[in-house]
């Protein structure tokens, strides 16, 4: 399969990039990587007039830690994070989810913030960076501003970012003391998309109850979400196997449940709240030293 | 568009269509049909080479992606002298293809796995080859494959 | 496929009924409707730019409005074939008074073919369900507004 | 040196020009002037074509022409079916649809452009008005009375209706001391997914008037001979070569409509015409596998015997017959008694068409469906019984033997079903696994243990019982060098016989295994022959050259004899010698070639030159067999089901390359596995294919496999003179089933009997919260 003829164009600067993205609005897409976009473009499900490849600005690919932040550039492979040094150590769950991308050689193309534009309903990167309460920056010809992940994702394949707007870094907080983090994920057989995929940090306070608690939720409904009921319920509480196996049964609670080939929604609902409870169950073990 | 790769060794400049796939013009316009196409939607892997060094693959690159890059493809894994790389090698001594289609691809990206990491266990093996499908051989002689390889490189290493 | 739900708007049932049968705000609303011509038939010629995100393909059809009961119920068939295959669509819109608004019910079979359904079906139901939401959404501001205040405060939540 | 070959571990002749990606696959080919075809097909599973506007897509840049089905009809020939059975409905299939198509992915209409993006580009602009007409996918819908009919001319859609019956039924059924257990078994549809997909390139050249075609297949002699009929050209001026072929496993054991266009237009343009088909066409319009519903009635005596067997078999055809189409199912009735001498016996199958794909030969074909139902018969019988599944297994096998003949009135060749049996048991070290699981059941974990002893029909086979020829060819050429050139008729693609063919006449020829090149697939070069399927091709291509090596022998033996002073009799070939055994009377191999070709001395009576051709007819089929065990593990939330171990043993009969056969049946493994835990090739109701991709589509990768533990028993058939049985499809046979058994037998605390293929976690978590497993 072949894509439909498009024009290329491939800037040097974010300056220039965004200078393109607004003169072609509607008739552009964004590429950064093109492991989500060109397949489509091949299957001709998407024929944008041109493209602009985002893979030149090296400046937008780097995982630094300053002003108690860890920043990853929106150009960062899937690769570069699964084989960060600093982030195994400052954040686990961003290496433990990379690995579960994709593939091998997906994984060298593909970048973070590709694959959060594209906003795939089974991706896995959305869940990550919800259980570590990211923000997500995006440059425009005005400006920059940070998205909170919770507001980032709007609807299946739909993000917050507004038309002439980049999706240029993501910054979240380092893995704090008593705290564990880890992505859990079941993979569809074919795709390797994630039928379920949750990600969860979760800290402890002196009493050794549960202080923070975040959870990632992919695969289960049109966009990834924060189950944000479990979290209620775990707040404030001591960790005990029955709580956590409480909480864990409202993963999908409010939640329109998709449906495909491989999982019912009934399923979907009972794996999220399973793989929600196994999630915990590590990131409580890696929290107790 | 003009561009201008370095494909096993050798600098080329073509002028293409955007739209040109990596493989398309991998084997038709530099003649290298060793790289095979298997799926259009990066599944397979049969078209996997290595671009700077890491596998991708290349029926989801865009040629014009590909400008001003060092591109390696099974033609180039073998020696100058035509002596056989030891991941050649390892697929011939432990049958490790059968109808040789998803071989190119298979290898390339056991290359990868062994240049980041030497001695891979056969999980890791398999973990590393799941962007591959082979329909032929169950996959348990590319383990050995390998396994054969990375014995070879790392005796090479100590002699040298 | 199963397309269904219910959704609250804050009008009498009346104008919401002249809405939906008003080419005009229809056309509005109708996500990626590029036209929306009336037929002698009574039958609409439709031009619909349709997808979500950088998915989306325009295709031509048909939207035909049968059994009207106005102001309580009609039936709506739609057909369109464009590049990345074809709909078929058949459904029932009633409208019910409630809460001082008007509860608007639908119901319906769809019918994807060709390259959307081959590729899509693990994200065919999430998709209409947005399309019909984003169409409720843009139809809701085609409605003389009516004392939203007054409808929210019955207890419901807003509408969008 | 020692000239021992046959039985060693030999690396492959194949390899070199493989792992340096030096070898050319169909879409390797590039010839001056190509021209590129792309098709337009049908989205629509069931409609009337209404009409189709290709005035635009005529305009388009570097395009030469749109035909359509009106266009070919009475220029190109009809796709053939080869099956000929009694009573058999044959609705004529052209190569574009003409006024109806019947499956989503029917090609429509063709593009030839000169370049392959503008084909494609001019394809997406044909637009075809359809009249949508109601879709049947349901194999019971179909079926009834009042179904649409997908085929008007022919009344309704059943293609044929076949019964096999044998023993003494009215016992069985008067018998009330038996137990009976009826159960519904779906063998779903697959995808065969080589990975390389279909191909074809047509040359046509006007001045020579001769037209060869590469084209990616399993069968150029027949499909030479089918081109030839469909296109209306002399049979002797068409030349069809198979280049390196990517994978088929039966896929590519057929003649499809885009070889016929191909030929069509190339001859139209006097120039070579190219198509290559992507992965989403693979998926719509290359043949699928399986597909069938079997309704059981099994008839058991307390103590485990099974005394009768009744199967009512659905077998979906697709829309119309490709090459074999409606033959693979009657396979599974014969079939399907497998290995147990199971007294009586009634099977009856309807061939049913459906709005779909054709099914044809995948790896297997019938013959996995016959081992599925009778080995969960196996099962089923021993979960009734709270017996142990060997136990029922060694109750119901005829003793070991020659000639076996059961109830359906198949003669098997040799068997020993007991000893891999036994072998397996000890492999596995079973008793140990059912301790374990006997331990693990008692903390609530589910581990699962699953039997297969399977016998398959293989080397396909005497003449008189194929569609289109049994036999095979092989031609032995000593050439004046003393270097060895074997031409087959055989076919191969990925299995190895440029090697093993290379062993055997090394072997027999005493002269070093690299003197001896194999080539095959060019009807121009090699002899006629039939193909590469049926697990035949060493059983009974190497066997042709197995003769005619031994023709060779003969004529060089005389002429040895004469230079040695010896009876030819005496003499031995070996190490590059013709000697007499004692080795005190010997003359150099090329010593002897050179008299042949020199011919100074030749003795009366024998002609120069030392080329030797054989066509072997095999008596009978041969019938491998095996016992295989799996074992799984449960994960009892979500209903996961992870491989643990697998042990296979197999036997094939002689084994002369044990590498070869290991690549086999690993593969095999790999593909049955797939069918009972993941793979599924899906339509909606409305016949629209959700699994159009390999996104939706799955093929199982490394990492969902475990360490396949394999052995094997020799016991070699008396059908060929080399012992061999063949192998190809046998590991794909014994695996399926014995993970179903697994997983059964995992979920056996349930209280659950059954549940179809794949074995999907959700179905099986639908069981683990005490439901019954729904069709998801």
């Amino acid at each position: 399969m072949i894509p439909e003829p498009f024009e290329y164009h491939s800037p040097q600067s974010l300056e220039e990039a965004l200078r393109l993205v607004t003169e072609f609005g509607e008739e552009g897409k964004m590429m950064a990587g093109g492991h989500s976009l060109l397949p489509m473009m091949k299957l001709r499900l998407a024929s944008p007039r041109h493209v602009i490849d985002l893979g030149r600005l090296s400046e937008l690919r780097y995982i630094r830690e300053s002003d108690g932040w860890i920043e990853i550039g929106a150009l960062t492979t899937h690769f570069q994070i699964e084989s960060s040094s600093l982030l195994r150590e400052k954040c686990p769950l961003l290496p433990e989810t990379a690995r579960e991308i994709g593939d091998a050689q997906v994984r060298n193309l593909g970048t973070l913030g590709g694959s959060l534009a594209h906003a795939d309903p089974a991706a896995d990167w959305p869940a990550a960076i919800l259980a570590l309460d990211a923000e997500i920056r995006a440059n425009s010809a005005g400006g920059e501003r940070w998205i909170a992940a919770q507001d980032f994702f709007v609807g299946l394949m739909t993000t917050a970012l507004a038309p002439g707007e980049i999706l240029t870094a993501v910054r979240l907080p380092p893995l704090p003391r008593r705290a564990g983090d880890t992505y859990l994920k079941l993979r569809q057989p074919a795709s390797g998309f994630a039928v379920v995929g949750v990600g969860v940090r979760l800290a402890l306070n002196e009493a050794a109850h549960i202080e923070r608690v975040a959870i990632g939720v992919t695969g289960i409904g049109p966009k990834a979400y924060r189950a944000a009921a479990v979290e209620r319920e775990l707040l404030g509480k001591p960790p005990t196997a029955r709580r956590l196996a409480e909480a864990a049964a409202r993963a999908a609670d409010g939640v329109q449940t998709n449906s495909d080939l491989f999982a019912s929604a009934e399923y979907r609902k009972h794996l999220a709240s399973v793989y929600v409870r196994r999630a915990l169950e590590l990131a409580l073990e890696r929290a107790n030293p | 568009m003009k561009i201008r790769v370095k494909i096993n060794g050798v600098t080329r400049e073509d002028d293409v269509e955007p739209r040109l796939l990596l493989v398309h013009y991998l084997r038709e316009l530099a003649g290298l049909t060793g790289t095979h196409i298997g799926c259009e939607t990066s599944i397979c892997g049969a078209c996997t080479v290595l671009m700077n060094g890491a596998a991708v693959k290349s029926c989801t690159v865009l040629a014009v992606q590909a400008d001003g890059s060092e591109i390696t493809t099974i033609e180039g894994l073998s020696g100058r002298n035509g002596q056989l790389h030891p991941l050649q090698q390892g697929f011939w001594e432990e049958h490790g293809l059968q109808c040789g289609y998803c071989t190119p691809g298979m290898i390339l990206a056991a290359h990868q796995l062994l240049s980041r990491n030497p001695h891979p266990s056969r999980a890791e093996i398999r973990k590393a080859l799941e962007g591959n499908l082979c329909r032929c051989t169950g996959y348990q002689h590319i383990v050995k494959a390998v396994e054969w390889a990375a014995e070879k490189v790392r005796a090479q290493a100590e002699h040298a | 496929m199963k397309v269904e739900g219910s959704r609250q708007l804050a009008a009498p049932r009346e104008v919401v009924y002249r809405c939906l049968m008003d080419p005009l705000s229809l056309a509005q609303a109708l996500p990626g409707c590029e036209k929306l011509d009336p037929q002698p038939d009574g039958s609409y010629q439709a031009t619909l730019k349709i997808g979500i995100a950088s998915i989306k393909g325009t295709y031509q059809g048909r939207v035909q409005i049968l059994d009207a009961l106005p102001p309580e119920s009609f039936r709506m068939k739609i057909e369109g074939k464009g590049a990345g295959g074809f709909l078929k669509g058949e459904g029932t819109i009633s409208l019910t008074v409630q809460n001082g608004g008007t509860l608007i019910s639908y119901s319906g079979e769809v019918q994807i073919g060709g390259m959307i359904a081959s590729v899509g079906q693990r994200m065919m139901q999430a998709a209409a369900q947005q399309m019909v939401q984003q169409f409720f959404d843009a139809f809701s501001h085609q409605l003389p507004a009516v004392q939203p205040d007054a409808v929210n405060s019955g207890g419901l939540p807003p509408s969008t | 040196m020692s000239s021992k070959l046959l039985g060693e571990r030999i690396k492959r002749k194949e390899d070199p020009r493989l792992i340096q990606g030096r070898s050319h696959y169909v879409d390797d080919i590039q010839l001056c002037g190509m021209l590129y075809l792309a098709f337009v097909r049908s989205p629509h599973a069931h409609a009337e074509i209404k009409a189709i506007h290709s005035e635009a897509a005529q305009k388009m840049p570097g395009v030469l022409a749109v035909y359509t089905g009106a266009d070919l009809e009475g220029r190109l020939g009809l796709i053939p079916c080869a099956a000929g059975m009694e009573g058999l409905k044959v609705p004529p299939h052209p190569c574009l649809a003409l006024r109806r198509v019947r499956y989503v992915g029917e090609p429509v209409a063709v593009v030839v452009a000169s370049g392959r993006y503008q084909a494609v580009d001019a394809a997406a602009q044909v637009e075809v008005d359809y009249e949508p007409l109601p879709a049947i996918t349901d194999l019971d819908k179909a079926v009834s009375s009042d179904s649409p009919v997908i085929h008007e001319s022919l009344g309704d859609n059943i293609a044929f209706v076949a019964k096999l019956e044998g023993g003494d039924w009215k016992a069985v059924e008067s018998d009330a001391s038996l137990k009976v257990i009826r159960q519904r078994l779906v063998n779903q549809r697959l995808a065969p997914l080589s990975m390389e997909t279909r191909g074809v390139v047509a040359s046509y050249s006007p001045g020579e008037d001769t037209l060869t075609v590469w084209s990616s297949t399993q069968i150029p002699h027949l499909l030479k001979t089918q081109l030839a009929v469909m296109t209306g050209m002399d049979e002797a001026r068409v030349r069809v070569i198979a280049p390196e072929v990517g994978g088929a496993f039966g896929s590519k054991l057929n003649v499809y409509a885009e070889e016929g266009v191909a030929c069509f237009v190339s001859r139209q343009f006097g120039k070579p015409v190219k198509w290559i088909e992507s992965r989403r066409e693979n998926l719509m319009a290359t043949i699928h596998g399986r597909d069938q519903i079997d309704d059981l009635e099994i008839y058991f005596r307390p103590d485990g015997k099974v005394m009768g067997l009744k199967c009512h078999i659905l077998a979906n055809l697709g829309a119309y017959h490709q090459l074999l189409t409606p033959a693979i199912p009657t396979l599974t009735a014969l079939m399907i008694l497998g290995c147990y001498n199971i007294p009586a016996v009634f099977v009856e199958t309807k061939g049913v068409f459906t709005n779909t794909m054709s099914t044809d030969a995948y790896r297997g074909a019938g013959r996995p469906e016959a081992t599925y139902i009778i080995e969960r018969v196996m099962d089923m019988v021993a979960r009734e019984l709270n017996l142990d599944p060997v136990e029922v297994r060694l109750k119901n096998f005829p003793p070991p033997g020659k000639d076996i003949v059961l109830a359906t009135g198949v003669s098997y060749d040799t068997a020993n079903y007991q000893k891999t049996l036994k072998k397996v048991l000890t492999l596995s070290g079973y008793k140990k696994l059912r301790r374990e699981q006997a331990r693990l059941r008692k903390k609530g974990k589910y581990l699962g243990i699953g039997l297969s002893t399977y016998v398959e029909i293989c080397a396909m086979g005497p003449s008189s019982r194929m569609p289109a020829g049994g036999w095979e060819s092989g031609t032995v050429r000593v050439e004046p060098t003393g270097k060895v050139t074997v031409l087959s008729g055989t076919s191969p693609h990925g299995q190895g016989e440029e090697t093993s063919f290379a062993q055997i006449v090394a072997e027999e020829l005493g002269v070093p295994y690299d003197d001896v090149t194999v080539y095959h697939g060019d009807t121009n070069q090699v002899p006629m022959g039939i193909g590469t399927f049926g697990s035949r091709t060493t059983a009974v291509g190497g066997t042709a050259i197995y003769h005619a090596a031994q023709r060779i022998k003969k004529k060089m033996a005389r002429l040895a004899a004469v230079k040695l002073g010896a009876k030819p009799s005496e003499l031995v070939f070996r190490d590059g010698k013709i000697e007499t055994e004692d080795g005190s009377k010997s003359v150099k191999f090329g010593e002897v070639v050179g008299e042949a070709y020199f011919a100074k001395q030749l003795p009366p009576g024998l002609a120069p030159g030392l080329v030797e051709n054989y066509v072997f007819e095999p008596p009978n089929y041969t019938y491998p067999f095996g016992a295989h065990v799996a074992v799984v593990e449960i994960d009892n939330e979500t209903g996961e089901v992870n491989l643990r171990n697998y042990f296979a043993v197999d036997d094939c009969g002689r084994i002369l390359n044990p590498m070869l056969v290991d690549g086999q049946i690993h593969g095999g493994l790999a593909q049955g596995i797939g069918q009972a835990l993941w793979e599924e090739h899906v339509y909606d109701e409305n016949g629209q294919l959700l699994t159009g991709t390999l996104m939706d589509c799955a093929a199982p990768r490394a990492h969902q496999f475990c360490w396949f533990e394999t052995a094997n028993t020799e016991t070699r058939t008396p059908v060929n003179p080399l012992g061999v049985k063949g192998v190809g499809e046998a590991g794909t046979i014994g695996s399926t089933p014995a993970i179903v058994n697994a997983v059964m037998d995992a979920l056996r605390p349930l209280g659950v009997r059954h549940i179809d293929m794949p074995l999907k976690p959700e179905k099986i978590w639908q069981v683990l919260r005490g439901g019954s497993p729904q069709v998801v």
